[in-house]
């Protein structure tokens, strides 16, 4: 399998503050990579650095073999790196249809396209993707009347439609009913098989990182501590001191 | 698509007919539609996309002057035109009065596009409260520089030339500045509506939603934005353009660069009638005409306290306006329902 | 253009100096009160320039109809903006608290046309002066004159900055109102009745602009039209200094009042207004470029 | 959709209905009542003169009706006004005089105040046919389009301040210079009378081939000229003169005094309406005031008698001195009146045929009107402060008193 994401030597720094120091790690197409660590470690900011919401002060990041840390965030976004978001965020005001309509990939991006109708495949394709998270029956509605944890599954339902090669997930499971987490993760693996994209995601829940990646970073201090499989990550004594003993 | 054509229908066979119907009301009535022009394009920017503009005047005003000074201009010198206390007269014949206003018509939805592409590359990347302060001090701003630029008048003002008696009576000249009117307004409408039902339309609420999360997902919203704007201008331009007309003069702060009359009055019409709709701008319109008009002559004197007591109350007890509140009451009729009704039939899991 | 004037008349550099100090004292004042305001309440105070030309209305009615001195009535007009602008908090702005910023903008505008108009039915369309009667000063050979109204304004400006500053950090309601600025909900947890804090700082700014106001009834004219330079001055003010820190907003209301003047002198008075204006938009634009390096938006 | 076209055809037949209903109003003449109409500014920044200008509109129709009215064939006719408030607003002006020419259907109309609101008034009116006598718009701009409705019973702003650079030429010649060697400073607000009155002093200037060391300029929201008088004061020039409404010269005076600036000769506009010499203490002293009337000329009519019959006459009423805005005004409906009589008829052309053939004397002066409805008749009256009172010192058949000249140095003044 070749590489669709290497980090090189990112460093950032606030105002003296070392977020991220010296970082690299490397990510295989088509894997499943978590990324943790206890809070303040500087994982939220490496996603942001790795998707353009902020600038890298030192490093590079390579996707598809590409320097992307020049572009900004929505031309990293339409090379096929996307990211879902913390606290999540979706179109409040539209219905869950408009959510996904707007968030297809046009395939070009010109003056027509912008004022193109929504052709009926999109329309067909979102009606697909929101039966595939469980919200079909709901796509009438506004995204800003949904429950959080729908409104978490919509936005994965939003990544999904706009077809990207990797997609970096901000923990997906933070704040979901239990009932539900199981659902996440059972369509986090389907999308990862059956539409082939890769995925990097943050997660503070144990179990659920533990059954779904095949590999793992763990930082501490704005740097990796820990990398390998879960079962060497859960062995591994630094990251037991760290993180995991802590918990 | 048949509902479309009544309403189409029914619009034009208001627009067209009733100057005839109200001979009296000609101007107010052409009045009417620039209104509800302006709060229909305000709303592209407020409501569409959030982006809370009191500079939209700018263009309005820009395009008032552009069209006075290319009518003068093509045939005449400017700086004579608008020498104060000039002693000459001028009169256009009346192929040059209507070339003139062709050609200005034209320039004035030209230049306030480019001013829209430049002062946006500038001011739309800037969010929130800033934008709006920003774009009042730029609305306020331009109207104190057109005052101090002599060549089109200064603080003395600008008279566009007078419609060529030979042409035909006053009647006659209303009734063409109406269907002028009518028609950016029909321009206006169906344009928007048409945008609305496009990729367009749902970029733009996209990014009044949450623009942080459109550009995560690759819409590059700068473009849009600066589309958006530009939109704005192009109509607001020609609305400028025949005011400046109908009224025969132009002065630099009461007339074009009315930031605090017009410029606040298309925020307030589109609020009333509910930002963010098609219709809600209209309704917000028409009804903010008929306050002014026949409340405002009642208070001879305290209107303005009463225009104040509007916006005060529309902006902190209403702010959904007319459609809003509508939508919230009767969501399910704005189509807003849970359908379980599978069209497509997949089933995933 | 007539930068020949500054090769003929040197000291008109000094005057133009001078000015601008002393004016932006009174800027930075009123930039001062808007800036508690929006850090406190969130909120944007376009009626703020009315607040000040209401204040110096009051010291033209004491100074008009009992002869008093303006110098004296300045506690009168702070008190008197104060009362009012809590009366205004309690009807109007109450409901604008924790809504959208463009909301708070727009009553306020609505707000500032209602309180012009007023002024205009109560006290006229003139225009009026209240004088203090304190004499002008000369320097370098009466070619520089410092009119003692304009140097005690700037005392005044200094002095209840003063007295605000220190209020804020020694008096328990003051404490209230820097806490409710950092968190709100932390100060509400520890028993800090936000609502009443939020009242308060909303008078207080009317208090600073009542004073602000009388020093401009005493040094300008008023008018009940010519608020909203005073608010789009101190909207600037606050964006280049930021909202905490008030020697930058000295500092940059000074800075102001100075530019103001060589604009004035420079590209002549009748681009000024329109200057400030557009001096707005660059400093908005210019911000945000900045932050764009950071890949951050003026938000 | 279909609640969207509910809610527009319930929205438009109402604007229909609304409509239908405002369209019977006024009509010109209603029974024994000649009806004119007047936009005036009662809010806004001209509402002070504005009312002046109201007053002085409301005191001529109470006198003429007193009186027994206008004879018209044969018949007495009272005099009424439909007053609309203009906001002080050239928009809305032109729409209220849309309003009136066609929703009151309005014949004869009185001018707004301002030259400003005049201009924007002006196209609609001349458009429409419906004569209208104005008292307050003086900018020449408004008598170069052509209009052939519009008449103006006072002079032109050009004129406002011409003499007083005559004057200044004259005093230097007195003083043994020659005129082109005075040097005038100029300060006036953007606006359509002050922009005016500035060509005819520039005009005025070159005539002398005097130069020009300050041409200052100022918004309509400024209240400061510091800058302006620094220039003045490092320049020195022999004449100041400004021009900006009320505003205008109460802060020109005001930092003058502040500034402690010593100009021979200070001209202005508007000190009377601005009250300067009562509001100031000494501050307005020497000033050179350029005034439309004063109430010490000695023209007259059978109505008002002489000017100082008018003043106590309208302080009567309305408890102030009255400025000349109201004495402007009050004429205005005399030339109504002449012109009704004189047709015999109501017809707007007939009308405006006697309008421009009118050539009377009233309280306020001479009035005939050039090809170009401007009253020609008539000259400006330039007075000054004297001890806190106003002294006419020209034109020199009306003076009453001498111009003092130089004006003493603030130094030497107590």
């Amino acid at each position: 399998m070749e590489t669709i994401l290497k980090v090189r030597n990112v460093s950032k720094s606030f105002g003296g503050v070392e977020a991220n120091k010296e970082v690299s790690l490397e990510i295989k197409s088509g894997d499943i990579v978590g990324l943790i660590g206890p809070n303040g470690s500087g994982k939220s900011t490496l996603f942001n650095m790795i998707c353009g919401i902020q600038p890298i002060d030192k490093g590079e990041v390579i996707f598809e073999g590409k320097e992307i840390s020049k572009y900004n965030v929505s031309e990293i976004a339409r090379f096929g790196l996307l990211r879902t978001f913390q606290e999540t965020k979706i179109y409040s005001k539209m219905t869950c249809l408009e959510n996904m309509q707007i968030s297809y990939k046009t395939p070009q991006d010109t003056l027509m396209s912008f004022f193109s109708k929504i052709s009926q495949n999109v329309i067909k394709k979102s009606e697909e993707l929101l039966d595939f998270v469980g919200l079909y029956e709901k796509r009438k509605l506004k995204a800003g009347d949904l429950s959080f944890g729908q409104q978490k599954l919509l936005e994965l339902a939003m990544s999904l439609i706009n077809g990207p090669k990797m997609l970096i997930l901000d923990e997906p499971t933070a704040g979901i009913n239990p009932t539900l987490i199981n659902g996440i993760i059972d369509r986090l693996k389907k999308a990862n098989e059956e539409f082939n994209i890769t995925l990097f995601i943050i997660e503070h829940n144990m179990q659920v990182i533990m059954g779904l990646a095949k590999k793992i970073y763990c930082m501490n201090h704005g740097k990796i501590l820990a990398q390998g499989t879960p079962e060497e990550i859960k062995n591994n004594k630094n990251v037991i001191n760290a993180y995991l003993g802590a918990v | 698509m048949k509902k479309d054509l009544v309403i189409l229908l029914i619009i034009l066979l208001i627009g067209i007919t009733s100057p005839f119907l109200f001979p009296n009301f000609v101007v107010n009535l052409s009045v009417v539609w620039l209104f509800i022009l302006f709060s229909l394009t305000w709303d592209v920017q407020g409501g569409q996309m959030g982006y809370n503009s009191f500079g939209n005047i700018v263009f309005y005003g820009l395009g008032m002057y552009t069209c006075a000074l290319v009518q003068v201009g093509l045939f005449f010198s400017i700086g004579e035109w608008t020498e104060a206390g000039g002693e000459k007269t001028f009169l256009h014949t009346i192929p040059q009065y209507f070339t003139g206003l062709g050609v200005g018509l034209i320039f004035s939805s030209i230049i306030p596009v480019l001013s829209a592409i430049i002062v946006g590359l500038g001011l739309l990347r800037v969010r929130g409260q800033y934008f709006a302060i920003g774009t009042l001090g730029l609305g306020i701003a331009a109207g104190e520089i057109a005052s101090g630029i002599e060549v089109i008048g200064g603080g003395q003002g600008m008279t566009v030339p007078i419609w060529p008696r030979a042409a035909g009576t006053t009647d006659l000249r209303n009734l063409v500045f109406y269907y002028l009117s009518f028609a950016s307004f029909l321009g206006t409408f169906l344009f928007l509506r048409w945008i609305y039902q496009t990729r367009f339309g749902l970029t733009l609420n996209a990014i009044r939603d949450d623009e942080d999360k459109a550009e995560a997902m690759g819409i590059p919203t700068m473009r849009y934005k600066i589309i958006g704007w530009c939109i704005s201008a192009f109509f607001l331009g020609i609305s400028g353009a025949l005011m400046g007309n109908m009224n025969g003069y132009i002065d630099p702060i009461d007339g074009a660069f009315t930031g605090s009359t017009v410029g606040l009055w298309m925020i307030i019409m589109a609020l009333l009638g509910g930002k963010g709709t098609l219709w809600g701008p209209i309704i917000g319109a028409v009804l903010f005409y008929f306050f002014k008009e026949f409340f405002w002559m009642q208070f001879l004197g305290w209107q303005y306290v009463a225009l104040g007591l509007l916006v005060v109350v529309v902006v902190v007890f209403f702010p959904e306006g007319l459609m809003g509140w509508l939508k919230r009451k009767f969501p399910e009729k704005f189509g807003e329902v849970v359908d379980k009704e599978r069209t497509s039939g997949i089933h995933l899991d | 253009m007539d930068l020949m004037i500054f090769t003929t008349a040197p000291w008109l550099n000094v005057q133009a100096i001078f000015d601008g100090i002393m004016i932006g004292a009174v800027f930075s004042l009123i930039a001062y009160g808007m800036a508690l305001i929006w850090g406190v309440m969130k909120i944007i105070n376009v009626c703020q320039g009315e607040y000040v030309i209401l204040g110096g209305y009051i010291t033209f009615y004491l100074y008009n109809t009992y002869g008093i001195n303006p110098l004296y009535t300045i506690p009168a007009a702070s008190l008197f903006v104060f009362l009012v602008s809590f009366a205004i908090y309690k009807l109007v702005i109450v409901k604008v608290i924790e809504r959208d910023l463009f909301v708070s903008i727009l009553a306020t505008f609505g707000l500032s046309i209602i309180i012009q108009q007023l002024m205009n039915t109560i006290f006229g369309a003139d225009v009026e002066v209240a004088q203090s009667g304190l004499g002008t000063e000369f320097l370098f050979d009466n070619m520089v004159t410092v009119p003692v109204t304009r140097v005690f304004s700037l005392i005044i400006a200094v002095l209840v900055a003063a007295i605000v500053v220190i209020f804020m950090h020694y008096s328990k309601l003051g404490r209230a109102i820097r806490a409710t600025s950092q968190n709100k909900r932390a100060a509400k947890v520890l028993g800090v009745d936000t609502d009443k804090v939020y009242g308060y700082t909303y008078a207080i700014n009317g208090a600073i602009c009542g004073v602000a106001g009388s020093l401009v009834a005493m040094t300008f004219t008023l008018h009940p039209y010519i608020g909203l330079p005073y608010t789009i001055r101190s909207f600037m003010i606050v964006i280049t200094a930021g909202l905490g820190n008030f020697a930058a907003i000295i500092t940059s209301g000074m800075g102001l009042g100075i530019l103001e003047q060589y604009a004035d002198y420079i590209i002549g008075t009748q681009f000024r207004i329109g200057f400030v204006f557009l001096l707005l938009v660059f400093i908005i634009i210019w911000r945000s470029r900045k932050l764009l390096k950071k890949r951050e938006y003026l938000k | 959709m279909k609640t969207f076209r509910k809610t527009m055809t319930c929205l438009l037949s109402t604007f229909a209905l609304f409509l239908c209903f405002s369209s019977a109003g006024y009509t010109k003449v209603d029974g024994d009542t000649i009806l004119l109409g007047a936009a005036v500014s009662l809010t806004g920044k001209y509402s002070t003169n504005g009312k002046h200008t109201k007053n002085g509109y409301d005191l001529a129709v109470k006198l003429i009706n007193d009186r027994g009215g206008v004879k018209v064939k044969g018949k007495k006719y009272k005099l009424a006004i439909k007053y609309y408030d203009d906001e002080s607003n050239s928009s809305r002006a032109k729409e209220l005089a849309e309003r009136l020419i066609k929703q009151d259907n309005i014949k004869f109309l009185l001018g707004p105040y301002s030259s400003g609101l005049t201009k924007a008034m002006a196209p609609i009116i001349d458009a429409a046919g419906i004569p209208m006598v104005e008292a307050n718009g003086a900018s020449r701009s408004l008598f170069t389009k052509g209009y052939k409705y519009l008449f103006a019973v006072l002079s032109a702003a050009n004129q406002y301040l011409e003499s007083a650079i005559d004057l200044a030429a004259e005093k230097a010649k007195e003083s043994g210079k020659k005129p082109s060697q005075v040097k005038v400073a100029l300060a006036f607000e953007q606006d359509p009378f002050s922009l005016d009155v500035r060509l005819g002093v520039v005009e005025a200037a070159k005539r002398h081939g005097m130069k020009i060391v300050v041409d200052g300029k100022l918004p309509k929201a400024l209240n400061d000229m510091s800058a302006i008088l620094a220039k003045v004061k490092a320049l020195r020039p022999d004449v100041l003169v400004v021009s900006g409404h009320s505003k205008g010269a109460m802060t020109a005076i005001k930092q003058i005094q502040e500034m402690k600036v010593d100009i021979p000769l200070l001209a202005m506009t508007h000190c009377d309406a601005a009250k300067i010499n009562k509001k100031l203490g000494g501050g307005g002293e020497y000033t050179l005031c350029a005034a439309q009337w004063h109430k010490s000329l000695s023209y007259k009519d059978s109505y008002f008698g002489n000017g100082m019959d008018y003043a106590k006459r309208f302080e009567k009423v309305y408890k102030y001195d009255p400025p000349y805005q109201s004495a402007e005004s009050s004429a205005a409906l005399l030339v109504w009146k002449s012109a009704f009589e004189r047709s015999n008829s109501f017809d707007t052309k007939k009308l405006r045929d006697a309008l421009s053939k009118t050539n009377m004397q009233t309280f306020y002066g001479n009035i005939r009107f050039g090809k170009t409805g401007q009253n020609i008749a008539k000259p400006m009256v330039l007075f000054q402060v004297q001890n806190g009172k106003n002294a006419v010192v020209a034109p020199t058949e009306w003076a009453s008193s001498k111009l003092i000249w130089p004006a003493p140095k603030w130094s030497e003044r107590k």
